[in-house]
């Protein structure tokens, strides 16, 4: 169940027809994969995707740093989340005029 | 002579105000909340104060001014007509009913609503 | 201009380290003021304006010789100021 | 034999979403009153379907853009929907759909 405050605050900005750009980072990537802490390819984590796309929110990253101190990966092609490194944040960061946190 | 004049060191902003965190077990809302007060103090306006996730338990706790461990929210509203909006389905989801005078319920539009008119959205706790 | 990074928490300031920008700022309020005691000097990688919430310090009884220089000591009505002077903020708890 | 009124919460959602037909759904819109056409069923079959494959129940804004994204923009906009829905469109299309309460409802 998708239900997390977080992302319905995501959404109704969605619907408003802002902008936004999703990252995870630090623990946030486990919610890539909240019920089970498995490797982030399932279809769980597709499903959180498909309905971020389904609202246009299609510019998804998740750092590849945080995934990689929590022997996490992200192989599954399926997924439409991208990877940044940890010293480009900051420019996406900038990039934006409100930014949100959990 | 008209040198370059210096950039004018105050000015004034609207903000939108989120607030994450219970009053009781986090400091957060009582930093949020005297955040408010330095910058209505400065002639800042703040266009409204949304609370959301645990946030909208500041709603359903009365504020104590005399201990000033819990903020006076009510007191905000009244003598600065400051609107403070809690997420109804936020407090639905927590069992709270029933908030305290000075809060009304709404959804997340309403916070929306906010930082599109603001010019500085700042989040507290959470 | 950048953004002010809020730090409310002991991990927070860990957290930003690497995620800040040159025209950032970092203020630590909360328990993240813990973090602005010794060692001295700056912490290292945080090339950017420290501030810290005096208020936060004096209610846990960090006296301010305790502060790493590096950290500028600032009242709430500081605070508002750094706020209106980064257009954007992020909170790390 | 299914019993002649379905059982629901206090505030008319179904208690059990598995018990969920098309005879509950018009004795579910009965009571708010409302009269099912063609055009309310698109509406709820396209929540139905929105639940089943996200897991996830919409809020008032988030609502009038997915059916605008489903069903284009004729049928997403608040006036249709308010107008089929008694003016409180995710809230009666759920309730009707058999689906729990969703959020900022009153």
């Amino acid at each position: 169940m998708i239900d997390s405050e977080l992302f319905d605050q995501m959404l109704t900005l969605a619907a408003f027809d802002q902008a936004i750009t999703v990252l995870f980072v630090d623990d946030g990537v486990y919610r890539l994969n909240r019920e089970t802490g498995e490797p982030v390819s399932t279809m769980e984590t597709a499903g959180l995707l498909e309905l971020l796309a389904f609202y246009d929110i299609e510019s998804v990253w998740v750092e590849e740093e945080s995934l990689v101190q929590r022997d996490m990966n992200l192989d599954d092609a399926r997924l439409s989340v991208r990877t940044m490194l940890r010293e480009d944040v900051a420019g996406l960061l900038a990039r934006h005029d409100v930014i949100l946190g959990d | 002579m008209l040198g370059e004049r210096p950039e004018v060191s105050i000015r004034l902003m609207k903000f939108a105000i989120q607030i994450n965190d219970s009053p009781t077990r986090s400091e957060s809302a009582r930093t949020g909340f005297q955040f408010i007060k330095a910058a209505l103090a400065s002639g800042h306006e703040v266009v409204r104060v949304f609370f959301y996730q645990e946030g909208i338990y500041n709603a359903f706790i009365p504020g104590d001014s005399a201990e000033a461990a819990i903020p006076d929210w009510n007191a905000l509203h009244r003598d600065e007509g400051i609107e403070l909006v809690y997420c109804l389905s936020a407090a639905e989801r927590r069992g709270q009913a029933n908030s305290c005078p000075g809060f009304v319920a709404g959804g997340l539009g309403l916070w929306v609503d906010a930082c599109l008119r603001a010019e500085r959205v700042i989040v507290f706790g959470g | 201009m950048g953004v002010l990074h809020l730090v409310n928490s002991t991990e927070g300031l860990g957290r930003c380290r690497d995620r800040l920008g040159p025209d950032d700022a970092v203020i630590l309020l909360e328990a993240g003021v813990y973090t602005a005691m010794a060692p001295s000097g700056k912490p290292e990688g945080m090339d950017v304006d420290l501030f810290v919430l005096q208020e936060h310090l004096s209610q846990r009884g960090i006296a301010r010789t305790r502060v790493r220089p590096a950290f500028t000591l600032i009242d709430f009505e500081g605070f508002v100021g750094l706020t209106v002077r980064h257009t954007r903020s992020v909170t790390w708890a | 034999m299914k019993p002649s009124s379905p059982e629901t919460t206090e505030d008319g959602f179904l208690l059990e979403v598995g018990q969920w037909d098309e005879t509950v759904a018009h004795q579910l819109a009965e009571r708010i009153p409302l009269t099912l056409t063609e055009a309310h069923w698109e509406i709820i079959s396209f929540i139905r379907k929105y639940h089943a494959r996200f897991r996830h129940l919409p809020n008032n804004r988030m609502f009038v853009k997915a059916v605008e994204k489903a069903l284009g923009p004729d049928k997403g906009n608040s006036r249709y929907l308010n107008g089929l829905f008694a003016g409180s469109p995710v809230k009666y299309t759920c309730m009707v759909a058999g689906l729990p309460k969703p959020p900022g409802c009153i």
